[in-house]
Order: C-alpha cells, then structure tokens, then sequence
C-alpha cells in the first residue's frame, strides 16, 4: 500500500514541506521516508500544529502570575482561584472549516474546544463564541450566519453546556472569510489536574470515544487516490460532530479521572492520532508504539495513512497506570462508547506504528519535535495611520446618529442569535447574553464565588493600528471584567490573520502580539492559552487583524455582581475617565462619516490601571447601582444600552467645549459610565480624589426618554430599531431552517 | 441484506419542517411548489437472507421504535 | 419524599433536576441510571430534560426504550407521580403515558427565553401552590416542544382539565398554547418549560419551587 | 404532479443518528442489524406536467436548499 508510493518531489510539495524541511527530515531519518512517516512529518510541522511562523512571538507574552497553574503549553490554561478550585479555559478558531460547511464546522468547532478543557480534568461550565461574518449584503453572509448559529447552538445545548456570551461583527473584510472563534471555561480541582506527559515504560494506551473514518484528511487528496480505484469514495470530508458522543466522553472521562487511573490524557484535535500520540510520548520522554489494526474504526480498508491524519471527531488518547486496563475499559463500556486498548509506551523514543503484520512507521520523537521548523518571518510596521480630527466633521443632529448606530449590524441586538443557545442549563448562569452585563457570569457551583467572562477585539482598530490596537483589544476586555464586578484573572486568545509569508500580514501579528504582551505585563492579566489561525485570507485579501481575547475574572462575593440592567429613576450617572472626544477608527466614523482606517484611541495603561482600581473599589463599597465599560459607540451608546436593560430614560448633557460628536461618541479609552444613587455622589467623589481619578457628572436616569441635549427619542422606539435589524435580516433565511 | 424503511407524517397532521420548506423555496422564487411533507428515509444493513423474515422483523422494529405511529405511517422494502 | 432522577446518556439537566429536589426536600435525590431494572420505594420520578440519546431519530424515542422505563410504566400505573421536564415529557409521549406528541418548533429553531405560562389547573398534585390562572414565569430552552394531539384527545384534555400549563405568548406553535399536561388519573405531568430552572437561586424568580412544593405537600 | 427527492450523507461521512438507532435495535435485540443509515424523504406537490423541466427544477432547489451537497447527495424522482 502506501509504502509502495514513490516519495517524489511532487508528493512532498502537496504535503506542504519546502525543501529545507524535506531536508531535516531526510537527516533525522538518514533514509528516505516512507508515505506514512512523510504525513505525519507534514501534519507535525504543519502551521497549525508546530506555530512556526509564531512561535518566537508568542514568546513575548507573560504567562505567569501567582494564580497560573498552567499557561500556554498544555491543552487549556488553568489558573487558581482559591478554594482548592481551578479553571481551566481555551479559544480557538474554527475558520476555515465554518466557511465550508458553517453548521458542521461551527459545531465541531464547539465540540473541540470542550476536549480541551476537559481533557485536563475541568468540566465544561460555559462556552462562548466569537464570529465575524462579511457585510451582511454579501450573498454568503446570510446563510453563513444562519449555520454557524445552528452549529454552536446545536452542539453547544446537546451536551448541556451554557453558551453564555460572545460577539458578533460584520465586515466586508470577512467576506471570504469568516472567523468563528469558540472558547470554553471550565471547573476543576487543583490537585485533580490531568497533563499530557506519557511517562514511564510499557504502560497501556487507550484509545476512546468515536470510531476512526476517513474525515478532514487535508493536504493529501493525491496520496489517498492512489490507494484505491474508488477515489472519489474516499475523498476527505469534512468532519461531522457528534454532540451526543462528546457529551459521553465528557462523563466517561470524568467517571475514569476519579478513579486515579490516569498516567496521560489528551484529546484528539487537529492532526488526531498523529499529534496527540506524538505530543504525549514527546512530553514525557518515552516511545509509543501503536497497532493500528486496533484502533476502532468505522470505514473498511482504512490505510495507516489514513489512521493517522484522519480528524474524526470526538476521541480521545489515554495513558493508563498498570493493572487497571480492566476497570478503565468499563467504564468506556457503560457510557457505550468504543474503546480499545491501542498500544503501549516503549523506551525507544520513537514512534512506531504496525499495521496488518507490517511495520509502517518508526520515526524518532524527541527530534521530530525539537527540529520543528520556527521561522523569523520578515514583517514591516504598518504605516502610521492618519490622525481624525473630529474638528474637521459635519455636526449631525446626535439622535439621528444615534439611532443610526444603535440600528448598525455590530451594535444592533444579537436576540436572534442567542436565543437558540441554552444559557442556562447546569443552573449556575447569573448573566448571559442580553442580561445587561458586559460580561457573562457564571457562579461557581456549591460556593459564593462566580467567574466573569467576556470575549473581545475591535478589528478596526487593529487594521489601522496593530499595536494600539492589541493593547486596546486586552485593555477592553480587563473593563468588561471589571465592570461586571470581578477581579480579571487571565486571559485566552485566539489570534486571526492573513498570510504570515507577506511581510505586511506578518507585521500586523507581531505587533499585535506586542500590544497584547504590553497591556498583559501593565494589568497583570497574564495569557494562560491560545490558539492562532494564519493564513484567512481569499484571493490575496486578508482578513481584517483579529486578535480575540478571551478574559476570566474572579467575583468572589456572588452579591458583588453588578451589571447595567439595574439603573433606577433618579440615579445620578457619572462618568469615569477622561474624555478627548477620539473618533479615529470609531464605529460613528465609519457608520456616519464612512471614514475608515485613522488612528484608533489611544491606550493608558496606567490610567486603565488606576481607573478600573476606582471602580473595583467603588463597586465593593456598594456604591455603584450599575456599570457600563464605554467601547464602540462611546458615551451615548453605552448610556443607551443602559436605558434599554434597566427600562428607564436617560438624560445626557452635552458637553461644554468639545462637539456633539466627540463628546457622545467619541471611543475614548478606559472609560466607565456609573449610575449611582444620588446620595452616594459625596462619597464616589472622595475616593476618586484619593485614586486620582477623573469623574465627571454627565447626565441622570430621568422618564422614559433618551435625551441628548435638547434633542430626544423614546426609549421605546430606539429599542424597536435596536431589536429589529437581526430577525429582519435573518427573515429570508429563517424560512430555510429546513436544510 | 438490506431494507429501506420509509417514515412519513400520516396524512392530516401539519408538518412543521415541510411548511417551513416550503415557504423558503417559494421565497427562492420556486413558485410551482404547492406543498412539501418532509419524512425520513432508514437504510439498515442486515445480515442473513431471508426476505421475508426480514420484512417482518423490519416491520417490528418500526412499530416498536423507528416511527412513532401515533403520528407517523412507515413501509419496509427489502432489498439484496 | 423518595424521589428517583432517571439519567439517560445524554440527559443533560439531570443535576439541575436534583439540585431542585434537595433545595425543597433537604436530600438528594436516587440519581437511576437508565440501565437499571429496579425502581423500588420511590414516590416521584423525574425524567429530566437535556438531549437523551441525541435526540436522534425523535427526542425521547430511543430513550422510551430503556429498561428503566418499563419500571416507570409500573411506577405510573400503580399511582405513583412521574414529572418529565423538556425532553422527559417528549419521553413520556414516546412511551405512552401521556397522549400527543412534541413536534418541531415551528420556527425550525431551538428556542431558549423566558415565557409566561397561565396556570389552568391548580387542583393538582403537581400544582396545588399555584393559584387559579396564575401567571408565572418559567423558561423555556428547546427545538422540538410544539405539542400535537389528535382532536378527541385534545377535547378530552381540556375537557378534564387536563392541561397544567399554556403559554401566554406561543413560542413553538403548540396546539392550544400547551405548555404541560397531566394524565387522567392525575399523578403524571410532562411539560416544556424548566421549573427547575426558577428556583430562585440565579434571579429572584422562585415560580418553580412551587411545583416541587407542592408535590412534596402532596406526597407527605 | 410530484417529486421524490432523497436526501441520504455521502458514504464516508459519520451519521451519528444511525450509530445511534443501531445501538438502540441490537439492545432491543435486533442482532441482525449490522448498520443504519438515516436520510431524508422530501415529497414535493408540484405545479405543471413537465417532467423533464421539473426534475431540472427540483435538482436546482437541492442544491440551494434541499441537500448540503458539502456532505449530503440527493437524487429526484418526479411522478404524476
Ligand atoms: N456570538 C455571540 N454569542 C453569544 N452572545 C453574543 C454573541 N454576540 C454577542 N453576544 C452577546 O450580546 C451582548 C452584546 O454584545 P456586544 O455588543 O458585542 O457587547 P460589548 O459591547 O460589551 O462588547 C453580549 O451580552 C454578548 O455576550
Ligand atoms: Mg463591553
């Protein structure tokens, strides 16, 4: 079979080795490989498995902290948050695979990031998503939107895990590329977590969960064609997930985690059995060796090669302590799902797999990894972008814009969307999408502690300014923490760019990287996991830079949650922070003025710092009835938002100097609004004097009106614009929920 | 040996996913459709040959969990 | 009150159903996987909701055929009470004990919000804390929840009285606005909505507690 | 007249429905199922008479909607 195929130039090529690579493969081995040894070499090093193009990079960022328990390196991050209690918690994107089949890739997408985590002995406690999708009047974009929702929804509620937030943006630069970015947090025992190191020697290798077929073999369409005359039959396809089976796995796996029969556990993600086998004898320094005739399998003639690349979902690879085979195959056998015993770890380091009486790989480990290719890609800055001056822009009537940009696709209501998500199943969800809370919160079960969650990045700054713009994107989401109340702990991310080969696309990630590792090292928000997508791009275009950070913070008082769904008539709202009125790369520039590409807002750390202190303090002290970060849309938008979740009017005054424009909309950094009962003012005042921090009297929670200045709109009717866009433009589509 | 067993909505009971079918490929501009009724096509492999057992022992299958025939009518059709 | 929760692979509200019993019977519930043949000493079971077997095929269908549910069917029959929320009322059609069955939403989508429902009978065990055409508030989270039953059946249900629940605004396309109904004889109820999920424990709603309430006042 | 399209995965694609319905027939002790399949059935009422034009039609409508060709194959029957 695949040992017969001749290794030329051509087949090395289509498995995406340049020829240096070929070379240290062809040392390493001192012969030349076979079919099977050259997949496995190609998925190893592959973008996606080896971080080439990033790696020197994501060195950059700080990945410690006195709550890290585990940074990047692992599965998930985990981090400590008292109690004998630990989150585990990933992003990662699923690009490519949505774009071809948006419900399938979507669901799968949800379904790997869940191994993940739980693979490391959490259960899965919340998920959230984070999508852009082309300009809504693409031709794609509907029906895109339609079946990623669907997918999420339909793997996320199957196996019973809360899809508790995320955000949505629409982009011509995402037309043909759409990011689907799916995270998932989950709650473990500090001394219960499980790695992925296989150590010591002859110990057995068990293989769970769903059958082997032939599903998302990449790169390697010729190689498979030339095993068998019915080509076509066997073309890769793309993977299908099955919640139903994930769902087992995950109590199987937490069944078999408590019995203390685990030596190693990983998932089987990307590059299935060949990474994971891979990873797990290279972490621990020892050799494995693999009878594929073992491995379940759910095609007939299924080639070594085959085995090895396939990405079949929903499986997973288990290092067992001697003499519990036995007891640990029961439990596979009572949650009815496949599971055999594969193989075993040897002292030979290498990777040596058998397959019907034939040897068909034996490959040395250590130096397949420590060879792996790590490229310093060239990269150039991006030229600086021009600066706006709002000056220089037509006054508009501000509630016209307002309603313009409340009606906007990024900052319309998601309703459509997250209503086919189960927030609330396991019972532990406080917030969730719509609860007026600019993150999710997530009570940690049997405790008054709760997790604060939130996703976040603003692409437009990012294009226009990689760094500003990777500061901005982690500084937005230490806010969202603090203005729901928790102490932000640490963050995951996933980071979506075009093609690394190109200087420009190169430059954007490392800058952006540079940005984020700045803003992490300022706040103390250390980058405990990630993930990273390159090449999104279509003929040429690449996708706007999208560095998703997902943050995790800590409220360790249940009752110290706090959102803005909670303002009362009579408040007083205050703002936090100090406004310049920046309109540079704002949502009002580009909706009102369609200006894209000036200098985005610029980011204080320290002042960031110093302000989110304020307002942690002042939430502690009970001062606060409700907090709202100020991001896309400024001061105008989040009062609005707040007016909407607590059902009250609000009334903004206009400022003394700057325009309508720049003191509404402007998207200033590092800014809360606050309402507060007007009796706390004094107090709020005195500690802001004592923080240093800015705070200025903007407006009160007054009627049943949005007033800016003189100008006015019933809340009523502002809402109706702000929940109509999404079903509306859903409509077409909606009919086809039948496909 | 394998048999196709057909499940369908009984005539008279409304069927959601069909409605919704139809509305979306009349929006498509397919206007020459009237009406749709979705139902679900089961393909099981079996082993032994005997067709007519196996119609039999199919048919219990459907009455005992492949349809539900409070709403749902099924045949079985056995083929090599 | 002895109360079993049956688990099915891939019940997924089962703990939340649990949790709902020991926060109004201060105990534990019997958590009975679906394998087990016995079901002894129990005055309540709950069928919980989550995707039993995928919901592949029709919800609840495969799960219906569990060897635990012929020990349901007896547990019924001999008057014992049996509530099934979400998916466990779709198992209770599948099997029979309760008329109709949980056609796909009408909106072809999975459906998670809060509705209001209008209690039509309190005069049962199950809602005996409730008043008369109360109005309450429990979520709803499903795909397949619009309720269909032949004609005579559907009279004879709002003839006896037989309809627990209906929903103020329709969310599904249920016939009637049917949100729960109970059996004849009075002790099984399957419904939509999670009263599970209106404890009181993550808003300030507690509407839920009251069905469990007032089935743990009925079976003292 | 009438059009029969049936919607069944690609062979290679899991169908996780039928893994489930198998396991489901052999603990009800169906041993002879050795494998399930689950697709579609979709019955469409049709205006017209032309066969020829109509299969033309109805294969369109399974591309745009009817089928995910990315993983599902179809094939259309039209009947009086
Ligand atoms: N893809 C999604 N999945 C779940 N929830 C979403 C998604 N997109 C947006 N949301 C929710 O909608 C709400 C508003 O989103 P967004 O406008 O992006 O918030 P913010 O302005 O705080 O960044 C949030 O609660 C968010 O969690
Ligand atoms: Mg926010």
């Amino acid at each position: 079979m695949s040992e017969g195929v001749e290794i030329t130039a051509e087949i090395i090529a289509e498995h995406g080795l340049n020829p240096e690579e070929y070379n240290i493969l062809l040392q390493q081995l001192g012969r030349t490989p076979n079919l099977n040894e050259l997949g496995i070499c190609s998925v190893m090093w592959s973008e996606h498995c080896s971080y080439k193009s990033s790696r020197i990079h994501l060195a950059k960022f700080p990945t410690t902290g006195k709550k890290v328990i585990c940074g990047p390196g692992e599965n998930a991050g985990v981090i400590d948050i008292g109690d004998g209690d630990a989150v585990i918690f990933k992003m990662e994107s699923h690009n490519h695979p949505s774009f071809i089949e948006p419900y399938q890739g979507a669901a799968t997408g949800v379904g790997g990031i869940m191994r993940d985590v739980f693979t490391m002995g959490a259960r899965p406690i919340a998920l959230l998503n984070a999508l852009r999708f082309g300009e809504p009047g693409h031709y794609k974009t509907r029906s895109l939107v339609a079946g990623v929702v669907a997918g999420i929804g339909g793997y996320g509620n199957c196996v019973g895990v809360p899809t508790v937030g995320g955000e949505i943006n629409f982009d011509a630069g995402y037309n043909g590329n759409i990011l689907v970015n799916a995270m998932c947090v989950g709650l473990a025992k500090t001394d219960s977590i499980f790695y992925s190191a296989a150590k010591g020697v002859g110990n057995s290798i068990l293989y769970v969960g769903a059958r082997t077929g032939r599903d998302g073999i990449h790169g390697a369409t010729m190689a498979s064609a030339e095993f068998d005359d019915d080509a076509e039959e066997k073309r890769p396809t793309v993977q299908v997930g099955d919640p139903f089976t994930e769902k087992r796995l995950i109590e199987a796996c937490l069944e078999l985690m408590a019995t203390g029969n685990i030596i190693a556990i990983q998932d089987m993600g990307a590059a299935g059995l060949t990474s994971s086998s891979i990873e797990m004898a290279d972490k621990g320094g020892v050799g494995i060796e693999i009878d594929l005739d073992r491995v379940p399998q759910r095609e007939n003639n299924m080639s070594a090669y085959e085995m090895m690349l396939s990405e079949s979902q929903e499986r997973m690879l288990i290092v067992l302590k001697p003499g519990t085979e036995a007891e640990s195959r029961k439990i596979f056998t009572k949650w009815e799902l496949d599971v055999d015993i594969i193989g075993k770890t040897t002292d030979t380091g290498r990777l040596v797999l058998q397959h019907q009486g034939e040897m068909v790989c034996d490959l040395p480990i250590a130096p397949l990894s420590d060879m792996a290719p790590k490229y310093d890609r060239p990269w150039v800055k991006t030229a600086k972008a021009p600066r706006l001056d709002a000056g220089t822009l037509p006054q508009r009537d501000p509630i016209d814009v307002l309603c313009r940009l409340m009606a906007s696709p990024d900052m319309v209501s998601k309703r459509w969307v997250w209503e086919q998500y189960d927030r609330h199943v396991m019972g532990d969800t406080l917030m969730a999408s719509a609860s007026g809370c600019d993150a999710a919160i997530v009570r940690i079960r049997d405790s008054e502690k709760a997790l604060a969650i939130s996703s976040d990045c603003t692409p437009r700054y990012v294009q226009a300014d990689p760094y500003r713009g990777g500061k901005q994107a982690v500084a937005e989401s230490w806010r969202n923490l603090i203005a729901a109340g928790a102490k932000p702990i640490a963050i995951t991310d996933c980071l979506n760019f075009g093609n690394p080969e190109r200087p420009e696309i190169m430059g954007q990630l490392v800058q952006a990287i540079e940005g984020m590792s700045k803003a992490c090292k300022k706040l103390s928000y250390p980058v405990v996991s990630g993930n990273v997508s390159l090449y999104n791009e279509t003929k040429g275009s690449a996708i706007p830079p999208t560095p998703t950070v997902g943050g995790v913070g800590i409220i360790k008082d249940i009752s110290m949650a706090i959102g803005f769904s909670s303002a009362r008539q009579g408040d007083m709202l205050v703002l936090v922070g100090r406004t310049r009125g920046w309109l540079g790369s704002s949502i009002y520039a580009r909706e009102i003025e369609n200006l894209i590409g000036h200098r985005p807002p610029p980011v204080s750390l320290s002042t960031e710092l110093q302000n989110g202190k304020f307002v942690r303090k002042a939430i502690k002290k009970s001062l606060l009835r409700a907090v709202h970060d100020l991001s896309d849309g400024g001061l105008a938008c989040a009062a609005v938002d707040m007016a909407m979740a607590s059902n009250v009017g609000i009334v903004l005054d206009p400022h003394s100097t700057l325009p309508d424009n720049a003191w509404y909309f402007g998207e200033d950094q590092a800014r809360y609004l606050l309402s507060i009962d007007a009796a706390n003012y004094n107090k709020l005042q005195q500690l802001s004097v004592k923080k240093g921090v800015l705070l200025s009297y903007v407006g009160e929670v007054k009627g049943d009106d949005i007033r800016l200045g003189s100008a006015r709109i019933r809340l009523s009717d502002l809402q109706i614009k702000w929940e109509q866009w999404f079903p509306e433009f859903m409509e077409k589509i909606d009919a086809n929920a039948g496909k | 040996m394998k048999a196709i067993v057909k499940v369908q909505l009984k005539s008279g009971v409304l069927d959601p996913q069909g409605r919704a079918i139809t509305g979306a490929l009349q929006a498509l501009g397919y206007e020459e459709v009237i009406d749709v009724r979705q139902g679900k096509i089961i393909e099981l492999d079996l082993q032994g040959t005997d067709h007519a057992l196996a119609k039999q022992r199919v048919s219990a299958m459907c009455g005992e969990l492949l349809a539900n025939t409070v709403i749902e009518q099924f045949s079985v059709d056995i083929i090599d | 009150m002895r109360v079993a929760v049956i688990v099915f692979p891939g019940s997924n509200c089962d703990r939340d159903a649990a949790d709902a019993i020991l926060q109004v019977t201060g105990r534990w519930p019997k958590m009975v996987w679906h394998r087990e043949a016995e079901l002894n000493n129990i005055d309540l079971v709950v069928l919980p909701g989550g995707f039993a077997y995928g919901d592949y095929l029709r919800p609840g269908a495969i799960a219906a055929q569990s060897p635990i549910m012929q020990q349901v069917l007896k547990h019924a029959r001999d008057g014992g009470y049996v509530l099934g929320i979400c998916n466990g009322f779709q198992v209770l059609t599948e099997i029979g004990l309760l008329p109709g069955v949980l056609m796909p939403n009408s909106g072809m989508k999975f459906v998670c919000k809060p509705v209001k429902l209008k209690v039509e009978n309190c005069d049962t065990s199950f809602t005996k804390g409730y008043k008369n055409k109360a109005s309450i508030n429990i979520p709803i989270a499903h795909h397949d929840g619009n309720y269909l039953v032949q004609d005579d059946e559907l009279s004879q249900l709002e003839d006896n009285g037989q309809v627990a629940f209906r929903y103020e605004t329709n969310p599904n396309g249920s016939v009637n606005d049917i949100a729960g109904i109970i059996n004849s004889q009075g002790n099984v109820l399957g419904m939509m909505p999670h009263p599970e999920r209106a404890m009181g424990k993550t808003d300030e709603n507690k509407d839920g507690e009251i069905l469990f309430k007032s089935l743990m006042e009925a079976l003292q």
